[in-house]
């Protein structure tokens, strides 16, 4: 129970954090925010301006700025957009679909390649494992945006297999979301085949093939589960990062989401916008690390609370 | 039962086992001994085909009640291990797998054999369990590991071994990892196996774990069985001067004041000994010798089997000597940690020139004290003083001139230096805090390695590009280095090997008689603490339980707890028993 | 390229009633409000939902709408509309005077932070509702473009009903976006599509139309595909069916494809150009303008990056607005040793070890910002750097700092930079007011970044404004074209011109006076 | 040495070059724009093809490799000193101290390092500078808990207990012993964190907030060159290349390094 109380105030406290970092940013924002929320090619009055400086009361002191700010988060709300006028909420939420799609198909393909690439891999002969390190090493040096570009020229311009564009169908979501995967695939598939292989040279996994098991049994029944806490560990780091990723690949690919969304506040100085990603990426963050330390203790008994 | 006729397994170097034959009867037990790295546990495990994917195995035979393994597919072996031949792996802590239950490991092997019905297995394996002498196997069976005692998952393990009744039983090092007293108790185990049936072919580094059980007895050195023969002949009086080195470097068989190693160095020959046999003549050094027969029932690979060693020199320290002044004392010191009283009214002294023994289990506080004494933690209570000086509770300013006083040496040499820093940097450091001028630095280091034994060759080393015992000699030499009255050495032969252990209590026993230093010396081996103690003083659970001289301690000891730990030490069945 | 003139003028089929197209637009609107948003893709797609009072076609005539008949005050103060009796909004509120009314005073009020259609309305001083179906809009000051704005989207109307429920909403789009249009708002995605349907009970189609009645495609989606390569490659593949800006580069391969055609036209207005700064140091010299105005080498740069595909420019309006002064044309061509002439005479006569003009020590730079990745169109900052390397050999040094658009309103409109680079489309030569006007300050919104205030251009551009005549007018615009190039304070470089992709299958697209495709006329005959 | 050491190490000798002294590699200049040859496919005058602009693509990729590198470089440098000296200063400087930097790095871990790169670009604008200060941020906080870790694992270890027990100063100790012990790891560590810092930089650059043009940067000419994906597929693939060879090569030599210094080390 405490320790459920204690992990409830270590997430309060990173998004309590995070909400006051987005703010400070705001703060030490360069420039008339009000630039800002006309955009480029403007004609409004210095009245409009005036208008528009009072109504999001940028000329109060910032203390005042801060704690409304607060008071404001807590009931949900996350201010409007300076650019697009909207409440950041259904901004993000409407964006969310997309790149919670694009980031659950990463996911799951990132781990199904990495545990297969492992699995089949670890410990066998040098030429083997040679020619995976090399794969592994190839995928997470490719910046995804480059990879991007090849997936596109190759698959879609030359090719023709997959469309460009469709966010709403399976088909579309496999190049991006193997973009976004195949980096992601090569960094976990190195620590899963690092596991693996460390898990089988363990006496214990020499001891299971003593008893009888074959190479494949110890691999899966024992070995596996020992890799996967350090692969639970490293997705749940992932699964932030993707968030990340996701600007870039849904540049790539003139998709919708969380990414271009992002992008587009962080071109144009709309912080509200920036602030709410923010924010956003903390609560992520938080469930999933909670998420995964539940993960854990299944996984290990030896970390389970007594 | 087991016929292994010329076993060689290489890693890809020179074989790491070499030309190995032997066989095992049913309900006989073998015992193959030797130093650490001599290649016990690749042979065990090649009898089991799992000596590794880099190895090459080869033999002229290898059957196992008729069957030809050496031709065995990889399925044909499945049938085999677990089945018919059972191996408890030498690193018994760690050989359950930490993320599953003991039951299901248990389990494991009666399904995968598929010894009894699917319905019957939970019955079957806490039978086993009960078997293996795991009190409470329904609740135990649930558990993992990490919440047994290195004893109860060693039983574990054996039971998940036997679950299949293998006739013939691969033990390698089962009783390393533990307290003395469970030891015993798991010796009792497997001697009971045998006597229901099971062939044992039981590994150690320990003659005195082997003496226990052994009904014949394989000495092997460097890959090779270079001595073999019934228990009780071998032991009594082995032909190999490599036997006769094992048996001699047990401290436990020497008082002090006796030296333990034999330290001879010479070239390289065809005898694989020859460079550390003491008897070594230009016969042994031009000639392999053959395996022959030195004995009705006994074989050894040596020129000259049987040759008396020279005697070992006394070290001249006796025990005729005066107490010195009191270097160190503490009185009624108290550490309390979070949940738990780690030491708990220790009270000792130390004085000039003696060796003060400090033993106990693993956590009854013997660490503690140790940090408490060095000046490295302040006790909750009580108080410490070094000679005149109070060594405790005061500032660390006032403390730090005395601190080259009382210098340390711990059980994990590596870890104690700077793994960045030279040799000549660690020794130098030690040697900058008495100040002496900087030109002057590298001549005392020098001398300081001189006098541990060290060549001026390691000066450029670092620790990692060391030997343990070469490790050990200089942390020994850079806890010199500040002429210390005192020397706390905290389990500083623990993590060594017999023969190396021996070097370095000799080398500690000669620098205490040139140097007159005080040792609290600690240790959780019996057979160490009694060759290197003048008095020695018990501890369980923070509290020094007994204390006292060294002969009287052992001697008649009044505490059944010193009884019972006591009673635990494998000792050799022969004369040389300290008893 | 061609204007206005319809795709596919293969034998004329029977327009097919039904199907769905899908146009895939280059950006994004950011507001879908037309009455607040500045930009020119809320218009191109809200012209679906909005019906204006009066239409233009490409000649530059105007034909009635919304409006039967329409009279013009002699001064130029008062415009009066009589209205159609037919017209009725999507949620079936009639469209009258009052809403005519209701629609402008909100362009008006501040309160809708109105970017482009308050500017439209110019100096509106209201509108009188005479009767039911009769309204006179006012202004303080004569205000002869107002005929052309009352022909935009901008000045489409709302639904009084959404105004009065959905006012701050109707900027994000959707069900809320209430007109009298062809097409009904019906679903909005943002980043995704905006989708779409028909309006079964249109029948006010003007006069420009090709046909009256309800549109025929009984779905219209447009899909927000900012990579250009995607928007061509989906049109490849025939997931999309109309292209937006498809880039110089890759009408080629669009050509080349027997499924596909190509329609484009020039937009009007203010051509892309480069303004002058002449309030500041080194600008501010005239010899130094026209070195710089003389050293680019426009023709060779267009040529290599848009294949042909967009016109040099030589006056700041685009040939296709009425006024354009043809006689421009040539008459500045490329002279690098004209502009190295000037400079010399200037006094930037020495040159530095990287081969860069001095004067008093001091380096000939040029500071001209760069927008934002996302608002930069047809490679221009590509076209920049050629540019960069053209300047550089008559040994001026070009600076390019890029930062947010905040910072960089701040810098261009602040008069801080040396040269802006923009276009302004409109289907009127007013823009030149916009452009060039004196007191079109950009500190109070106006968007001359030469901040000169030349008394000529101020005049001419004050009195195009002021009258209906063509003549008159034509007369203005032309000596404010050549003057603008004399001073040397504008670089035109080249018109934009809307490339639209398109599969032969659709028919009827055509282009309106903005250049925008009107997808009330189109349908989508068999597949190919 | 391993064999793929060694092919690493000579992959990036002349991406060293190319960073220094380019113009040893090529004597065209990387601006000199030449319509009339604009898309030219790679061949033997271009070996990389040319640009829209007629630039060489060759000539590009080389004078792309410095601001590239650089992006790379001065960030890891930025943020493992950065990282260094808060993680020294939370592991030794008590527990406040402590409590307060972890729960800061707590909040600075939870949000994806390109997001907080993303950040600081909102608030400094772009540019080769601010995208490293943007960048070096982004990895500070993880190179700081990874200083903090070791530096106390050093403060409990056995050498630094035995110095103690030399009676050596505790700045003595700390400068001598704990320092080098505790940011030795995280240096071998940051020549793999190099290359990432080059792909995040690059990204950066990509999604336009980097060098500024004309100068010639990997991420920004793959930006540019993404219209041309169907027809010039050059444009987009060698700047591509030099980034994932760079950080292949480094990955390669960093972990060389790694083994190496574990093998010294423990
Ligand atoms: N998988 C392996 N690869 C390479 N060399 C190995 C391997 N396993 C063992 N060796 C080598 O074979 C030799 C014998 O090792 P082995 O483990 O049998 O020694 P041991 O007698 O059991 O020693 P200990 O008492 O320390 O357990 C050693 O030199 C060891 O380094
Ligand atoms: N720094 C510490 N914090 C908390 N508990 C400690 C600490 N140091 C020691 N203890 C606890 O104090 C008890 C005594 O530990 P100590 O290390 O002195 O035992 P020991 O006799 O040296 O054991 P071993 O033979 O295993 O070295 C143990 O239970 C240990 O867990
Ligand atoms: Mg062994
Ligand atoms: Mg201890």
């Amino acid at each position: 129970m405490t320790t459920a109380l204690k992990r409830a105030g270590a997430g309060f406290a990173v998004l309590w954090g995070a909400a006051t970092l987005a703010f400070a940013a705001l703060m030490l924002l360069p420039g008339d925010p009000v630039a800002t929320l006309l955009g480029p090619a403007t004609m409004a009055s210095a009245e409009v301006r005036d208008r528009i400086r009072a109504e999001y009361g940028f000329d109060r002191p910032v203390l005042v700025q801060y704690f409304d700010y607060l008071g404001k988060l807590v009931t949900g709300d996350l201010g409007s957009s300076y650019q697009l006028q909207r409440p950041v909420w259904t901004l993000i939420t409407d964006q969310l679909g997309p790149t919670a799609q694009l980031a659950a198909a990463a996911v799951v393909l990132a781990v199904v390649i990495a545990i297969i690439s492992a699995v089949v891999t670890a410990g066998r002969s040098h030429t083997v494992r040679a020619a995976a390190g090399a794969w592994e090493l190839v995928a997470v040096s490719l910046p995804s945006y480059w990879l991007g570009i090849l997936l596109l020229t190759a698959f879609s311009f030359q090719l023709q297999i997959f469309p460009v564009i469709g966010a709403q169908d399976l088909v579309a979501l496999v190049l991006p979301a193997l973009t976004l995967a195949l980096p992601i695939a090569g960094l976990l598939a190195q620590v899963l085949r690092e596991g693996l292989e460390t898990a089988l040279a363990q006496p214990f996994a020499v001891t299971a093939r003593a008893r009888g098991l074959s190479q494949l049994a110890v691999r899966l029944r024992h070995a596996l589960r020992h890799a996967a806490a350090s692969l639970a560990t490293l997705t749940g780091w992932l699964v932030g990062t993707l968030l990340g990723g996701a600007v870039l690949v849904e540049t790539v690919f003139g998709r919708a989401g969380i990414g271009a969304l992002t992008l587009q506040a962080v071109g144009n100085k709309d912080m509200p916008v920036v602030m709410g990603v923010v924010l956003l990426s903390a609560v992520v963050f938080v469930v999933i690390s909670n998420a995964l330390d539940l993960l854990h203790a299944v996984i290990d008994p030896r970390v389970r609370p007594a | 039962m087991i016929d292994v006729d010329g076993l060689t397994v290489s890693f890809g170097g020179p074989p790491a086992v070499r030309d190995v034959s032997f066989q095992v009867a049913p309900g006989e037990c073998l015992a193959i001994v030797g130093e650490s790295g001599s290649g016990k546990s690749v042979t065990a495990r090649a009898l089991v085909g799992l000596a590794g994917d880099r190895a090459t195995v080869s033999s002229r035979g290898l059957t196992f009640d008729g069957q030809d393994l050496s031709r065995l597919s990889e399925a044909g072996w499945r049938g085999v291990r677990g089945r018919r031949i059972g191996l408890i792996l030498q690193d018994a802590l760690v050989s359950l797998d930490p993320l599953r239950t003991v039951g299901a490991e248990v389990t494991e092997t009666l399904r995968t054999h598929d010894v009894v019905p699917a319905r019957e297995r939970n019955r079957r394996m806490l039978e086993l369990l009960a078997e293996a002498g795991i009190p409470d196997p329904e609740h135990r069976a649930g558990q993992h590991p990490h919440e047994l005692s290195g004893g109860l998952r060693q039983r574990a393990l054996i039971a998940s071994v036997v679950a299949a009744g293998p006739s013939l039983l691969v033990a390698d090092e089962p009783t390393t990892a533990l307290d003395a007293t469970v030891q015993v108790q798991i010796l009792d185990l497997l001697g009971r196996l045998k006597e229901a049936g099971s062939a044992l072919l039981l590994i150690s580094h320990d003659l005195a774990v082997v003496s226990r059980l052994a009904d014949r007895v394989a000495v092997m050195y460097a890959g090779r069985i270079v001595e073999e023969g019934p228990a009780a002949d071998l032991l009594a009086d082995p032909a190999h001067p490599y036997t006769r080195a094992l048996m001699a470097a047990v401290p436990a068989a020497h008082a002090k004041g006796t030296l333990l190693s034999v330290l001879h160095a010479g070239p390289s020959g065809a005898c694989a000994y020859a460079s550390r046999c003491a008897l070594a003549d230009d016969t042994c050094r031009e000639e392999d010798p053959p395996h022959a027969d030195v004995a009705p029932g006994r074989r050894a690979r040596c020129h000259r089997p049987f040759e008396r060693l020279p005697e070992l020199p006394p070290v001249g320290l006796g025990g005729d000597r005066k107490a010195g002044p009191v270097l160190l004392s503490a009185d009624g010191l108290v550490k309390r940690f979070k949940d738990r009283t780690a030491v708990d009214d220790v009270s000792f002294e130390l004085r000039a020139g003696e060796t003060l023994g400090l033993v106990g289990e693993s956590g009854s506080g013997k660490t503690t004290v140790a940090r408490i004494a060095l000046g490295l933690l302040d006790p909750d209570e009580g108080t410490v003083m070094l000679g005149e000086r109070r060594w405790s509770g005061v500032r660390e300013k006032e403390r730090r001139p005395g601190r080259r006083r009382i210098q340390a040496v711990y059980q994990d040499p590596l870890g104690s230096f700077d793994p960045r820093h030279s040799v000549e940097r660690i020794v130098g450091e030690a040697v900058a805090i008495t100040g002496s001028p900087r030109n002057r630095r590298r001549a005392r280091v020098i001398e300081l390695l001189d006098q541990v034994g060290l060549a001026t060759g390691l000066l450029e080393r670092r620790p990692l590009e060391m030997s343990g015992g070469q490790r050990q000699r200089v942390a020994i030499a850079r806890a010199l280095a500040t002429g210390p009255d005192v020397l706390v050495c905290d389990e500083p032969v623990s993590a060594l090997d017999v023969s190396i252990q021996a070097q370095i209590l000799d080398l500690l026993a000669t620098l205490q008689r040139d140097l007159a230093v005080a040792m609290l010396f600690i240790s959780h081996d019996l057979g160490v603490i009694h060759h290197v103690s003048d008095r020695i003083a018990v501890m369980k659970d923070g509290r020094i339980i007994e204390s006292g001289p060294v002969a009287e301690v052992f001697g008649s000891p009044k505490e059944p707890y010193t009884k019972e730990l006591l009673a635990a030490v494998p000792a050799l069945t022969s004369e040389r028993s300290p008893r | 390229a061609t204007s206005g003139a319809p795709a596919a003028s293969a034998a004329p089929a029977a327009p097919v009633k039904g199907g769905s197209l899908t146009f895939a637009a280059d950006t994004e609107p950011v507001s879908f409000d037309v009455h607040q948003s500045s930009q020119d893709i809320t218009g191109a797609i809200m012209r679906n939902v909005f019906d204006s009072l009066i239409s233009l076609d490409a000649s530059g005539r105007f034909h009635p709408w919304l409006a039967e008949s329409w009279e013009a005050a002699p001064d130029l103060k008062s415009y009066t509309f009589k209205l159609r009796k037919d017209v009725v909004f999507h949620d079936g509120t009639p469209f009258d005077a009052e809403a005519v009314k209701i629609n402008f005073d909100r362009i008006h009020d501040p309160a809708t932070k109105s970017q482009l259609a308050s500017s439209l309305l110019g100096p509106y001083t209201g509108t009188k509702v005479v009767d039911s179906h009769t309204v006179t809009v006012e202004f303080s000051a004569p205000f002869a473009p107002f005929l052309q704005a009352a022909s935009t989207a901008y000045l489409g109307f709302y639904s009084p009903k959404t105004i009065a429920a959905n006012s701050a909403a109707l900027t994000s789009g959707g069900p809320v976006e209430v007109g009298t249009g062809p097409f009904v708002f019906s679903q909005y995605a943002k980043g995704r599509q905006a989708v779409f349907t028909r309006n079964d009970a249109y029948k006010w189609a003007p006069k420009t139309a090709a046909h009256t009645g309800p549109a025929y495609l009984d779905n219209l989606t447009v899909r927000f595909l900012p990579e250009a390569s995607v928007r061509v490659g989906s049109l490849s593949s025939r997931q999309i069916d109309v292209a937006a800006a498809v880039p110089p580069a890759q009408t080629k391969r669009i050509q080349g494809n027997a499924a596909l055609t190509v329609l484009s036209a020039d937009y009007p207005g203010g051509n892309y150009s480069i303004y002058l700064n002449t309030s500041k140091e080194p600008l501010n010299d005239e010899k130094v303008r026209k070195a710089i105005q003389r050293g680019i080498d426009i023709d060779t740069d267009i040529k290599a990056l848009y294949f042909g595909q967009f016109k040099r420019a030589w006056s700041p309006l685009a040939p296709t607005t009425p006024g354009y002064n043809a006689s421009l044309e040539n008459s500045w061509p490329y002279d690098p040793a004209l502009a190295n002439k000037l400079l010399d005479e200037a006094g930037w006569t020495t040159k530095d070890a990287e081969g860069y003009r001095t004067k008093n020590g001091k380096r000939l730079v040029i500071d001209w910002p760069l927008l934002p990745a996302q608002y930069v169109r047809d490679q221009r900052d590509i076209l920049g750097q050629a540019f960069q390397a053209d300047l550089k050999k008559i040994g001026v040094e070009v600076t390019r700092p890029q930062a947010d658009i905040g910072t960089y309103l701040e810098r261009v409109y602040g008069g801080k930079a040396d040269m802006a680079d923009y276009s302004w489309a409109r289907a009127e030569p007013d823009v030149l007011w916009l452009l060039l006007n004196g007191t079109s300050r950009p500190q109070k919104g106006g968007q001359n970044a030469t901040f000169l205030n030349d008394p000529d251009l101020t005049k001419w551009t004050d009195e195009g404004r002021a009258t209906l005549d063509e003549a008159v007018r034509k007369d203005v615009y032309g000596r404010t074209q050549q003057r603008a190039i004399d001073l040397a304070i504008v670089i035109p470089i080249y018109t934009q011109s809307q490339v639209l992709g398109l599969s032969k299958q659709v028919q009827g697209l055509s282009l309106d006076a903005n250049a925008w495709p009107l997808f009330y006329d189109a349908w989508l005959g068999k597949p190919s | 040495m391993r064999r793929s050491t060694i092919i690493a190490g000579l992959a990036l000798a002349p991406l060293l070059a190319a960073a220094t002294v380019p113009d040893l590699l090529t004597s065209v200049s990387p601006i000199t724009i030449d319509p009339v040859r604009a898309l030219l496919p790679p061949g033997a005058g271009h070996w990389f093809g040319t640009d829209q602009l007629g630039r060489d693509l060759f000539t590009r990729v080389v004078y792309g490799a410095r601001p590239s590198l650089l992006l790379g470089l001065g960030a890891t440098v930025l943020a493992v000193a950065a990282g260094a000296l808060i993680g020294v200063v939370a592991a030794l400087g008590g527990r406040a101290a402590d409590q307060t930097t972890m729960r800061l790095l707590d909040v600075l871990l939870s949000l994806p390092q390109l997001l907080l790169a993303l950040l600081v670009i909102t608030v400094l604008g772009g540019g080769l500078v601010n995208v490293v200060v943007a960048i070096a941020l982004a990895f500070t906080p993880g190179y700081a808990r990874m200083v903090r870790t070791e530096a106390l694992v050093v403060r409990r270890s056995g050498y630094v207990e035995a110095a103690h027990g030399l009676g050596l100063r505790p700045v003595v100790l700390v400068v001598r012993h704990v320092l080098p012990n505790a940011v030795g790891p995280v240096l071998v560590l940051a020549t793999v964190g190099f290359g990432t810092a080059l792909i995040a930089g690059s990204g950066l650059s990509f999604l336009g907030f980097g060098v500024k043009p004309p100068d010639p940067e990997w991420g920004s000419m793959l930006a540019e060159g993404r219209d041309f994906l169907a027809d010039a597929w050059w444009i987009g693939l060698f700047p591509g290349a030099a980034i994932t060879v760079t950080v292949i090569a480094v990955n390669v030599v960093g972990r060389a390094a790694q083994r190496r210094y574990t093998r010294r080390t423990s």
